[in-house]
């Protein structure tokens, strides 16, 4: 038997655990990486704060992005403020780097809509619930900007469990019959709720679903933003100069339960979490910083009370907020609100004495 | 003016707005070079190009989905399902996504898409190839849905949802494709989505159709003219918003009512048309509210089709049965 | 007897088919060690082995299809959807192949299925997580839908479902998983589908109502109790097939009706029973059908929610409509 | 970057386009091909048959499978009376070959239910007409072989086209997840009604579609009825030993129009139908079996005679059917009517006055 096609999925790290850099990515500027880790923190920090904010009762179930802080702000810099993300419910720390206000996300994930109204990117994805679906949309984004020759990307994130829905290969394969600059990021945080990724699929790597379409896959070391930057840099300069879409698996760990609705004790092993905490991305990037003297104990210090100062100043003015207004149940479903429509506005208003 | 059968009228419902319009493009199965398995799109891609008239991998599921993304863009995407039957598996992204985008971003974003599919039994095709999936997606709130039953109604209703700056679903009736000719106006103006359409003024009993079923619903008023009862016949076309003051009004007027239509009948359209009967138009109403709609069974294969189609015969003994009651 | 919540029975009712049959296998996305999200699952995995109780990988199209070739071959599959908002990609598995499995193949194959699934608004999950979607479901032809209203009846109905030789989709409401319990008697006694339950009898007007929307219509009920209105309550409990003789037999008594759902009015299955009224049961109707139900707009998020749900006050009010008429 | 994983897409080919044989396949016996050659000769007679009733409105839509015989006797040929078959509408060999009677497959194409009510193989799936949603089933299939540990295996048959869907994904996916024994055979006849399949996807080959699922992918000439027995022969066995699914890709052509409905002159080349016609497997099987020795002319002429008679009495037979009763719109719907239905049942009964 003649091989008729061979392929490698590649594998890129450069930080170590202990934020070692055997060697530099191309043009590496280590003092990049300061914002970078400050947008890592204050995700972290963020993080913190809306759980506690749930277990106070003061927000809905919250799906903390814990130890996935180097996926999310590291895809998220990387893109122009031009391209466009099409986020899942686990993407905070993009979100934020993208200028999506803390205040916003804490109204979504209090059952507010207005939280998907973001001030900042305007023309950004809210987050999309139904697993993988927003992978179909992406391929639209990104014909759009093929359509209109716009330097533009649009990059989809979806985890390792929704890579077992048939969206994400239809998009994919949609993407790349039609060379559209799309840039898919797989985050393997190993779980999928309850089920681990070793059971999801008999695939050793997220990375090779890109074979299936013809396109680049890659997998990356997850914690080690280098890697993130590197890999999701290079597929979104591929995407941009019309070489097509690409894949990229990004290795990490989801150190927190699957929502706060969940109980991960549940269904995994304490010591494995345990083991992942080792391999974090923040303090690996930390030890990369001090290594570097770009970063001391007291800017740490700094950056910690900073960033309990905003986080805290965006829960008051979430709480703050007042409620949306009774009619907002049906002002926004058409342009035009149709008839049949306004008399069942107008018998709700009624009804709660609004009218 | 040119005499246009209806697949003519959207083929020139499509190349004008193809040509006013740049941000319309048209996407499906098998719709450039070979034009649509029914020819819908017949010439489109050679006139407008391969970038406005696309082939797409068979992938319904995709298919809607990219279209929510253009939609969001700013583009006008009109996208086709080869055949009704194959639409189910775009039924998550149109209920949570199409219909919902713009609610859900407070008008941040938008779904002004267009999907274009054909309906109905009658052909005698393959399994999968005559369904009705109107009511589903009636049921689904933030999607507009017609359905047109004439070339001059396919052209301007096909113009309107295409310009509409919502998700419009628009269900073409395979069966007339190219049973009906009259003369269009080619002239870009769209008719009002969300008006039904009186074909047809009468005083004893108001026959509501939609769709192919219009035909024979035409047929048994004008059977019923013959025989001296005066049938006023409503052309729903809008199933969502559904057109109910002027179904009410004529209710009012005949007292007697007949709805038909060719999908199944628990929970179809014709569900809703009669409980609003059974509310606002109660007082009006003289007889029981008759429906003639296909069986709540699936549409059987070809050679059994023709009986599950509500008929001229099926149409008359129901209005029979409001009349002499 | 012990006292169980809905979720108790449930989980009684997959444990007594496990035990009694081993053609019945479960599956679905974190049913396993998790017991699913709301544990109805709880303890089944690990009392009856990782083959009849597994973990699916993240696909509800996979999950129905496959339910599909299960059914097809003698086993008896009970499959969960984790929320009904994620069930919409099987509706091509349901509507094309699980419901006409039988008829297609003239009853050489056949599809004994069941699709379990929470459903319903009202506990302040995220989007999609409270969804009604028993219209789309009953508008299907070849399918058996459900939805049990108490522990009692969620325990009869769902053995009644596995046992049933037809696909059959069971809709949970999640709003009442835990919030009532009755005494069950875990026997393995199933109760009839597509039987209605009446729950209360009176002769003043009819309540309509299923899922968990039978609270607040016992509660009206109760209310219009102490005001000396005696009200008819019929829990539908089976969406397809619909008992319209129990409905219909409850309005020749009293003359008026109400229905109550949460799913969106149009096209919703209060209209096909209202739509019945107005055909069978108009000579019984002394005022307009009423339906209080979710609006025609998807299910707000959580701040909103319950502005969107049937009320008690909502029920009451058009009662006193329907009084006063 | 260091590669993480590597495949390899193999090849098989054994006979060339001119029937010549280079090395043989393991434990090869030439006349065992000799009812193979005339079930492929059979399934061609029957086509043609098919058309010339279609075109003479004796018949509805029909697909013809002209070309793709070696595929589809191929894979049932190897295949166990006791495994699952679950086609596409353009199997016709390998339904035939299963025991499917040549009068049920025209009556199901010319619309009568009865057509799916095999006598034959009793377990096998219907035609499914929604493409790719037959894998889905075939998975649930392979389960229930594999609960009741059956030395069984779920075959399912997909065109190049079908790869797109996502159904097809999943159900690999799932499959590899639980290693279930279940073939995916995908017929890449280069095109989907209109579509080349180098326009469907940017993939290389259909066959790496199964990298993504972590499983077996193969592809092989399937004009090459040798090649086509032992790459899905190989995968059977695999599957019956519990050593999980496989995709073969069998490369043939679609020499007929899609179905009769269609017209492919409108958008394909006519050289390229003709070039393919040189590449076609009766021909090329016929040459080798003739260069064997194990093959006559006069054989042919019997053979074509006998199948002419067999698919003109199968045509005969099946135009003398009676019709179905009218109550079975009604009466296989659900194993039990209910009485609704059977209130709408009786409606039609009276109305045509059969009640
Ligand atoms: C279509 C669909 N099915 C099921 C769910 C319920 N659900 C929410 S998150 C989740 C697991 C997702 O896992 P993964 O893709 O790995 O993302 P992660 O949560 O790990 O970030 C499930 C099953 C859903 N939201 N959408
Ligand atoms: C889900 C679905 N979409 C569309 C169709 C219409 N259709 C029938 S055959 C076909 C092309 C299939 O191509 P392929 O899978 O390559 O199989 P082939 O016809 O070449 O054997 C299409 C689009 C369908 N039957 N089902
Ligand atoms: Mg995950
Ligand atoms: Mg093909």
């Amino acid at each position: 038997m003649i091989p008729i096609a061979e392929f490698r999925v590649p594998y890129t790290r450069f930080l170590d655990a202990h934020g070692h850099l055997a060697s530099p990515p191309p043009d590496f500027q280590p003092h990049d990486l300061l914002p970078v880790y400050r947008a890592m923190a204050l995700t972290r920090a963020f993080d913190a704060k809306a759980v506690a904010l749930q277990r106070t009762g003061q927000l809905r179930t919250y799906p903390s992005s814990l130890g996935q802080e180097a996926v999310t702000v590291g895809l998220a810099s990387v893109m122009r403020a031009e391209d466009v993300l099409l986020p899942t419910y686990r993407e905070t720390g993009a979100m934020l780097w993208r200028g999506v206000r803390m205040q916003e996300l804490l109204l979504y994930w209090s059952g507010d809509e207005r939280g998907s109204d973001f001030a900042g990117p305007r023309e950004d994805f809210p987050i999309a619930v139904p697993i993988a679906s927003q992978c179909g949309h992406a391929v639209g984004v990104g014909f759009a900007f093929q359509y209109r020759r716009q330097p533009r990307v649009a990059v989809v994130t979806l985890g390792d469990g929704a890579t077992s829905k048939g969206d994400f290969y239809e998009a994919m394969n949609t993407a790349g019959a039609w060379r559209l600059p799309v840039v898919f990021v797989v985050t393997n945080n190993q779980w999928a709720i309850s089920l681990p990724a070793r059971k999801q699929t008999a695939a050793a790597t997220f990375a090779q679903k890109a074979i299936a379409a013809g396109i680049p896959g890659e997998q990356c070391d997850g914690n080690d933003i280098l890697a993130v930057r590197d890999c999701i840099g290079r597929a979104l300069e591929r995407a941009r100069v019309g070489d097509g879409p690409s894949l990229i698996e990004c290795v990490t760990y989801r150190l927190s339960d699957h929502t706060t609705a969940d109980d991960a004790r549940r269904y995994r092993a304490q010591d494995e979490v345990s083991a992942a905490w080792a391999l974090e991305p923040l303090a690996r990037l930390r030890h990369f910083l001090v290594d570097q003297k770009l970063w001391s104990k007291q800017d740490e210090e700094t950056l910690l009370a900073d960033n309990q100062a905003a986080v805290s100043a965006a829960a008051a003015d979430y709480l703050a907020t007042p409620p949306q207004a009774l009619s907002t149940l049906f002002d926004y479903l058409y342009a035009e609100l149709p008839a049949d429509l306004a008399a069942q506005r107008q018998q709700l208003l009624t009804e709660r004495g609004q009218a | 003016m040119n005499t246009l059968t209806l697949l003519d009228a959207i083929n020139a419902a499509l190349a004008w707005e193809l040509a006013h319009d740049d941000n319309v493009v048209l996407f499906g199965e098998d719709i450039g070079k070979n034009g649509g398995v029914f020819r819908a799109t017949l010439g489109l891609q050679e006139r407008f190009g391969e970038q406005r008239v696309l082939d797409a991998p068979l992938a319904e599921t995709q298919i809607a989905g990219m279209a929510i993304g253009m939609a969001a863009q700013g583009l006008r995407p009109v996208c086709e399902i080869q055949f009704a039957g194959f639409m189910y598996s775009t039924f998550d992204h149109l209920i949570n996504h199409a219909a919902r985008l713009r609610h859900r971003t407070r008008g941040r974003l938008s779904c002004p898409m267009v999907l274009r599919t054909p309906v109905g039994g009658g052909i005698h095709a393959p399994e999968h190839h005559g369904e009705s999936p109107e009511a589903w997606l009636a049921h689904t709130p933030g999607l507009k849905v017609v359905s047109p039953s004439s070339p001059a109604r396919a052209y301007g209703l096909l113009l309107a949802a295409i310009r509409d700056p919502d998700p419009v679903i628009f269900l073409e009736p395979t069966r007339l494709y190219r049973l009906l000719k009259e003369p269009v106006a080619d002239n870009g103006e769209a008719l009002p989505l969300g008006a039904a359409f009186t074909l047809r003024e009468g005083c004893d009993v108001t026959l509501v159709s939609w769709g192919a079923s219009v035909l024979e619903t035409l047929q048994a008023a004008e059977q019923l003219a013959e025989q001296g009862v005066s049938a006023e016949v409503i052309d729903v076309a809008s199933l969502k918003p559904l057109d109910m003051p002027t179904i009410l009004a004529s209710v009012a007027k005949t007292g007697r009512c007949v709805i038909v239509h060719e999908a199944a009948r628990q929970c179809g359209v014709g569900a809703e048309i009669a409980a609003n009967l059974a509310s606002e138009g109660l007082m009006s109403l003289l007889a029981p509210v008759e429906r003639v709609t296909g069986f709540d069974t699936p549409l059987p294969l070809a050679r059994l089709e023709d009986e599950y189609l509500p008929s001229v015969a099926r149409i008359l003994a129901a209005v029979e049965r409001v009349r002499a009651y």
